[in-house]
């Protein structure tokens, strides 16, 4: 079951889980409430068709920009986009599962986002989620074991935030 | 090599002694077997470590051979006399062989006691105090 | 050797001893510290070769000849360094304890008919037991050391030489029944002749232990594919990861001078030791009586003939270490305990049998009886072994005959 | 559950009471790949976890990509395999493509696949070789070597690289082939054919190998998508799928025409089996033998794809096209494409708000995803053993640490 | 070694070497070995140090019965209770190589004791030694002959040595039954050691948490059944009608 149908079964199934889409996108995307992007996972793993078995990638996008001049000029929200691209290897399809994010959570600067993890549904998400949490500061909820795991465990910041700034200094080695 | 022995006190009173230029006798190799006997026995005294206490059985069982040796090799034996003939290295060899199968058991039974005890200390091997 | 000095020489007595000694001390040193640097140099040549290229070739002038030396200089003057916790005089001393056992082992190593550090009577047996030595320098190490990878080392090297031990133990047996007698020289001369007469060839099973001893003696000298103690890939360089400079480099003696001994042991127990393929003394017509300057050629022809074979085996070495990959631990003891155990036990059961109900062989023609040809070697000169075989197997069936027939 | 405990093979009993150690494999260790830190648990040689550290080579590609215009960046896809740095430039020239509609000249099509599939043979050749050296032996390593220097003499004389090339590019390639390459590639392919026998006799079917690899590490083909591993990994778990066959539309399309068969396991069988080495008895499908036999197969399957290449290529005429200006703008929105790397499933994200430079680029190794499952193979196992499974996945750390 | 030994001794021009014997120079040599080595067994707490100890000790004393002309009771002795032995008892002392049981004190009080006890023992059995005039005498320096064929005879229950002096004429028995006897002892032993190290099976807290972790999700088996078919060019599985 392909196109708008495969759409419509998901919203049957799930409703309210879907708060968006983009079809004629190069890349056809759907958008999925935060909370719900598990159960939507669990759902396209298990009970859709095609089913969705193998997760490919997890991304964060960071829109921010962080020069106030030409912040005023963009068009778009302030917010992290959560990508995920999953891939069915039976009916070798793709699908790509979009979120929205607040930068900080409470629009307080320090506190992650959170969204709920995918690691229980696909176990390849849990270092994908990891490697999100670790350069663009995502929190996920119920992940079995959230830590730094491409920078050092005592690194400050989230590298891939646009608005991040190299520190000064780490362990007296020169940063910047 | 011999000259800097020589050189020296204590090898010198050695040599006065004709450690170096007499052929050995029974006696030495007593002597041997007495201070290898002996410090068997004191380790098997002092250790706490029950590895230890084997060690000192095997330090015993040794020093016994050598005095077994020493009576059985006709080289050392004085003029005239015989000594032991083979009985004594067979017995050395038997003393050998059932040290070997010694250790293989008492090694077994530290072995069982550590992981009952979860250490090799002899003084907590007290279990069957009333 | 020291008769021909004192005969033909013409030397006073305790010089022409002192000469030969030197001699003898000489030869042994040189195979042991010489040999290494010679093995060393032709393990990177021959590698080299085996992997599609040259190896050292500048190192004094062609060939790289001085290689070793060169890397044996970089190695005296490199950092001596221990970790922090490691136990300072066991650490120290370990190197030298393996260094030792593989050394002293060569005392009993005959060279030629009395080119010998020690005749023993009990060579075979002696030579195995200090060669098992060699497992507690490894064990110091790896305990010493105070790391888990050197750690990891030594309990597979202890578990390995103890376990292989015992199949060794059992193919050396085999040639010691044949020839009656635990004297290498003994049983080297009684394969003396053509090649027909070397124990490899005695009877199929004999062949086939042969090459249960060469497993066992890779094993037990810890060369790949038993490389398991120092196994580069999985435990960085096992027992002597801790090691650097001149003391690690007596792990490296140590080593080539056991893969020589297992190799010479091999050649006097299974092929003839000295005695050729070919006699080429007995054709020249050298043999017994020909007098003094003979023999003693004959001997040195000897001597070069078992540093051949021996060499030859520990070419081998080095060519299967660097085709075959490792085996894991377990496989390991696998390949002792189920494979060559048993088929030790029962090649040595066949050849009991055989030399039971086939003593002279299947071609009686082919095989000559043992000690036909220089009979008068064994008694050999001098020496309060060198007599004694001969002289004690004789008296031996007296008693046995006089005791079963009173 | 108590049944399981009883059953379970890897469930290990002891005699004699012991102590577990933390053992560090890593960032310095010879069979590590690099810096990759492995914290063992162990209880003597047995293994009963695994855990990968990685890191150590975090260069902040992605965070560079921000910063640079899409052409500049290919220099950095070149230092994530570097192994593999002509698939790693293609895929990340196809995802702009993508993105951008752009479609390259036929010729420069052929090249494409005439240089991504030789520099799939070299990174085979280095993972093979590799792989014996963690089995401990050292001479198939020199002999993988000598031949993968022959490739990169010929990709010095197209690109003037050696390791790095930068030669497939946003729009095309950076230059066309001097002249006389085309004969030295095919003199370099027929010398070579008959060396994959020298392998097969050194390692594929050499006892001590079967041992070593045969039923170690098996991994079953759900656990394999479970945790997204692909590339020869997941083939040699027994799953049909490479992205040249099935992956996006702009991707096969470069393989339009060419006829290759998938080296999977199918029905017991591997294509063209007859020609290779019979699959020894004690081999289960997901084990380290059958990776490393996939990888094998595909070093003939990339032979066979780059002689047709030099075929087709020799048959266009005219130019291959220039590459794209360096500031050439891309329009707004995302794309995504997954390319078949030598080690796996390569996939760039891109994201761009209209200027020449990405908003966010993305990169999916797939040693990453590759390496993740590690842990998975490795509980229970002999310590003898985390390098045959490590050496098997065939990761390289630069692609995973980016 | 022996030859290296007299090497050294050409440049030993200042003493008379013919004065020398090389046997007693040997035998002081092993003796101090096997002696200081066994005192440094007593006196050292950590055991792996005691282990190294008694092996130069034992491989001394093997050293010392060569010396005496036993050389296959010296082999042996290298074999068995050096090679077998200590590698054993190395095995116990890696099995505990922990740091509390590596090392453990001896009470000073209990080594002064046992130095009391030891010296007036050593005191002793050094005045017995010295106690008959005929093993003071110096060694005759008659070379026998070698022993290792005597003795496998005489296991095998034939005697072929010379009997000693002061043997009861016509008792010539051989070492059959003893033999047999070790062999049986030796089996037995074999057993009980294995029985006794091997204790009662156990796992590991760790397995079992291992084994509890390795239970496959549900998701994973529902999912071994995926049907194949050969897809054609995929894309995203939004695009295209129902199939």
């Amino acid at each position: 079951m392909r196109g708008p149908a495969f759409l419509e079964k998901l919203e049957a199934a799930l409703p309210g889980a879907v708060t968006g889409r983009n079809l004629e996108a190069l890349d056809p995307w759907i958008e999925v409430a935060p909370e719900r992007i598990a159960d939507v996972s669990r759902w396209l793993k298990e009970s859709s068709e095609p089913r969705f078995d193998a997760l490919e990638c997890v991304t964060a996008v960071d829109w921010c920009e962080p020069d106030p001049k030409k912040a005023a000029k963009v068009a778009w929200q302030p917010r992290i986009e959560m990508v995920y691209h999953l891939w069915s290897t039976a009916a070798r399809v793709s699908l790509v599962l979009k979120a929205t994010l607040p930068r900080w959570k409470n629009d307080t600067p320090g506190e992650l986002p959170e969204i709920p993890s995918v690691a229980g549904v696909w176990r390849t998400a849990d270092w994908h989620e990891l490697e999100v949490f670790d350069i663009s500061g995502v929190n996920f909820i119920g992940h079995p074991d959230q830590r730094r795991i491409l920078c050092p465990e005592d690194w400050e910041g989230y590298p891939l935030r646009k608005d991040y700034e190299m520190p000064l200094d780490y362990h007296g080695i020169r940063g910047r | 090599m011999i000259s800097l022995i020589g050189s020296t006190p204590l090898g010198g009173g050695l040599f006065a002694m004709g450690l170096f230029t007499e052929p050995v006798s029974v006696a030495h190799y007593l002597v041997v077997g007495a201070i290898l006997f002996t410090a068997g026995i004191a380790c098997m005294a002092v250790k706490r470590n029950a590895l230890g206490v084997l060690m000192g059985i095997e330090l015993v069982l040794n020093g016994a051979n050598v005095n077994f040796v020493a009576f059985a090799s006709p080289y050392l034996q004085a003029e005239g006399s015989r000594g032991l003939g083979l009985d004594g290295q067979v017995i050395a060899l038997f003393v050998i062989l059932l040290a070997a199968a010694e250790a293989a058991v008492a090694l077994a039974i530290t072995l069982n006691f550590y992981n009952n005890h979860a250490t090799v200390d002899v003084d907590r091997a007290d279990d069957l105090k009333g | 050797m020291a008769e021909f000095l004192i005969t033909t020489v013409g030397l006073s007595e305790w010089l022409a001893w002192t000469v030969t000694a030197v001699i003898a001390a000489v030869l042994v040193l040189n195979v042991i510290a010489g040999g290494a640097l010679v093995f060393i140099w032709a393990e990177r040549k021959i590698a080299g070769r085996i992997q599609d290229r040259l190896g050292p070739t500048r190192t004094g002038g062609r060939f790289g000849w001085l290689q070793s030396l060169a890397d044996g200089l970089k190695l005296l003057a490199k950092e001596d360094l221990m970790p922090e916790g490691a136990d300072g005089m066991l650490f120290r001393l370990a190197p030298y304890v393996s260094f030792c056992a593989s050394f002293c082992a060569f005392i009993a190593l005959p060279f030629a008919f009395d080119f010998i550090g020690c005749r023993l009577n009990v060579g075979v047996f002696f030579v195995v037991a200090v060669l098992g030595l060699e497992v507690f320098g490894v064990i110091l190490a790896g305990y010493a050391s105070a790391s888990k990878w050197s750690l990891f080392g030594a309990m597979r090297e202890a578990a390995q030489v103890v376990s292989y031990e015992v199949p060794l133990g059992m193919c050396v047996v085999v040639p010691v029944m044949l020839a009656g007698s635990m004297d290498m020289v003994t049983i080297a001369e009684k394969q003396a002749g053509w090649f027909t007469n070397w124990y490899l060839f005695h009877d199929p099973f004999t062949f086939v232990i042969f090459w249960v001893y060469v497993t066992c003696a890779v094993a037990s000298v810890n060369r790949a594919p038993f490389d398991l103690a120092e196994a580069e890939s999985e435990l960085v360089a096992g027992f002597h990861t801790e090691y650097s400079g001149l003391r690690w480099s007596y792990f490296f003696m140590a080593e080539y001078g056991s893969m020589f001994l297992v190799s010479a042991m091999a050649a006097v127990l299974f092929m003839g030791g000295w005695n050729g393929p070919i006699p080429v003394a007995s054709l020249l017509g050298l043999s017994e009586g020909t007098g003094d300057t003979a023999n003693y050629f004959v001997r040195l022809l000897g001597m070069f003939n078992l540093l051949g074979k021996a060499t030859l085996g520990v070419l081998v070495m080095m060519w299967v270490r660097w085709t075959l990959p490792r085996l894991r631990i377990d496989q390991v003891m696998t390949t002792c305990l189920k494979y060559c155990t048993p088929i030790a036990a029962a090649m040595f059961a066949g050849a009991m049998l055989w030399q039971l109900f086939l003593p002279g062989g299947l071609v009686p023609g082919l095989d000559r009886p043992a000690g036909e040809i220089r009979e008068g070697w064994l008694e050999g000169p001098g020496g309060r072994g060198a007599a004694a075989p001969a002289a004690s197997d004789e008296k031996v069936a007296q008693v046995i005959s006089s005791q079963v027939n009173p | 559950m108590a049944q399981l405990i009883d059953d379970d093979p890897r469930i290990i009993e002891f005699d004699v009471r012991t102590d577990e150690m933390l053992v560090n494999m890593g960032p310095q260790h010879p069979s590590t790949h690099g810096v990759l830190r492995l914290v063992l648990r162990t209880d003597g040689e047995v293994v009963s976890e695994v855990e990968p550290h990685i890191g150590y080579l975090h260069r902040c590609a992605e965070k560079i990509g921000e910063n640079l215009t899409h052409r500049q960046w290919i220099p950095y896809t070149d230092r994530m395999d570097y192994l593999a740095a002509m698939n790693m430039n293609l895929g990340w020239a196809l995802a702009v493509e993508k993105l951008m509609k752009y479609e390259v000249s036929e010729k420069a099509r052929h090249l494409r696949v005439l240089i991504a599939e030789l520099n799939r043979i070299a990174s085979h050749l280095v993972g093979m070789g590799a792989y014996g050296l963690d089995l401990g032996t050292f001479s198939p390593f020199l002999y993988a070597f000598r031949e993968r220097e022959k490739i990169l003499d010929l990709f010095e004389e197209a690109c003037g690289a050696r390791l790095t090339y930068s030669y497939i590019t946003v729009g095309g390639l950076t230059a066309d082939l001097p002249p006389g390459w085309l004969q030295k590639c095919e003199a370099f392919l027929d010398q070579f054919e008959p060396i994959i026998k020298e392998y097969h006799a050194l390692l594929t079917t050499n006892a001590i190998f079967v041992k070593r690899t045969a039923n170690i590490g098996v991994m079953s083909r759900e656990l394999a998508i479970e945790y997204g591993c692909s590339g020869p990994v997941l083939r040699g778990s027994g799953v049909d799928q490479d992205m040249r066959r099935d992956g996006e539309a702009i991707y096969t399309a470069m393989y339009d025409g060419y006829a290759f068969e998938v080296a999977v396991m199918k029905d017991g069988h591997y294509p063209r089996d007859h020609e290779y080495p019979p699959v020894p008895a004690d081999a289960v499908l997901g084990d380290c033998w059958h990776r490393f036999f996939v990888r094998m197969l595909e070093v003939v399957q990339s032979m066979d794809l780059v002689r047709q290449a030099i075929d087709r290529y020799s048959a266009c005429k005219g130019t291959i096209g220039e590459p794209l200006k360096l500031t050439e703008k891309m329009p707004a929105g995302d794309a995504y494409l997954e390319t078949e790397a030598p080690k796996g499933q390569m996939g760039f994200y891109l994201v761009s708000d209209g200027s020449a430079i990405p908003w966010r680029v993305r990169a999916r190794s797939s040693s990453f995803s590759n390496l993740a499952v590690a842990p998975e193979l490795c509980r229970g196992c002999l310590i003898a053993d985390v390098p045959a499974i490590v050496g098997s996945l065939d990761i390289v750390m630069g692609e995973i640490d980016r | 070694m022996m030859a290296a030994m007299s090497a050294t001794g050409l440049v030993a021009t200042a003493l008379p070497l013919a004065a020398i014997n090389w046997h007693s120079t040997f035998f002081l040599l092993f003796a101090v070995l096997a002696c200081v080595c066994a005192v440094a067994v007593v006196a050292a707490d950590n055991v792996v140090r005691m282990a190294l100890y008694l092996v130069l000790s034992l491989g001394a004393t093997a050293g010392l019965f060569f010396l005496a002309g036993a050389e296959f009771v010296g082999a042996m002795q290298l074999m068995i209770y050096v090679g077998g032995t200590l590698v054993l008892l190395v095995f116990g002392v890696m099995l505990t190589a922990q740091a509390p049981f590596v090392s453990i004190k001896t009470a000073p009080g209990d080594r002064a004791l046992a130095g009391i006890v030891g010296a007036s023992l050593l005191a002793v059995l050094l005045l017995s030694a010295f106690s008959v005039e005929e093993w003071r005498k110096p060694a005759a320096g008659v070379v026998g002959e070698p022993t290792a064929t005597p003795i496998g005879m005489a296991l095998l229950g034939v005697r072929v040595d010379e009997p000693p002096a002061h043997a009861p004429a016509g008792v010539r028995s051989g070492y059959l039954l003893p033999f047999e006897i070790v062999s049986v002892h030796l089996l037995v032993v074999l057993v009980a050691a294995a029985y006794l190290a091997r204790a009662k099976r156990r796992k590991t807290p760790r397995a079992i948490e291992v084994a509890a972790s390795v239970e496959p999700p549900a998701s994973v088996a529902a999912h071994a059944a995926i049907g194949r078919e050969p897809a054609g060019r995929s894309g995203s599985v939004l695009v295209g009608g129902p199939r």
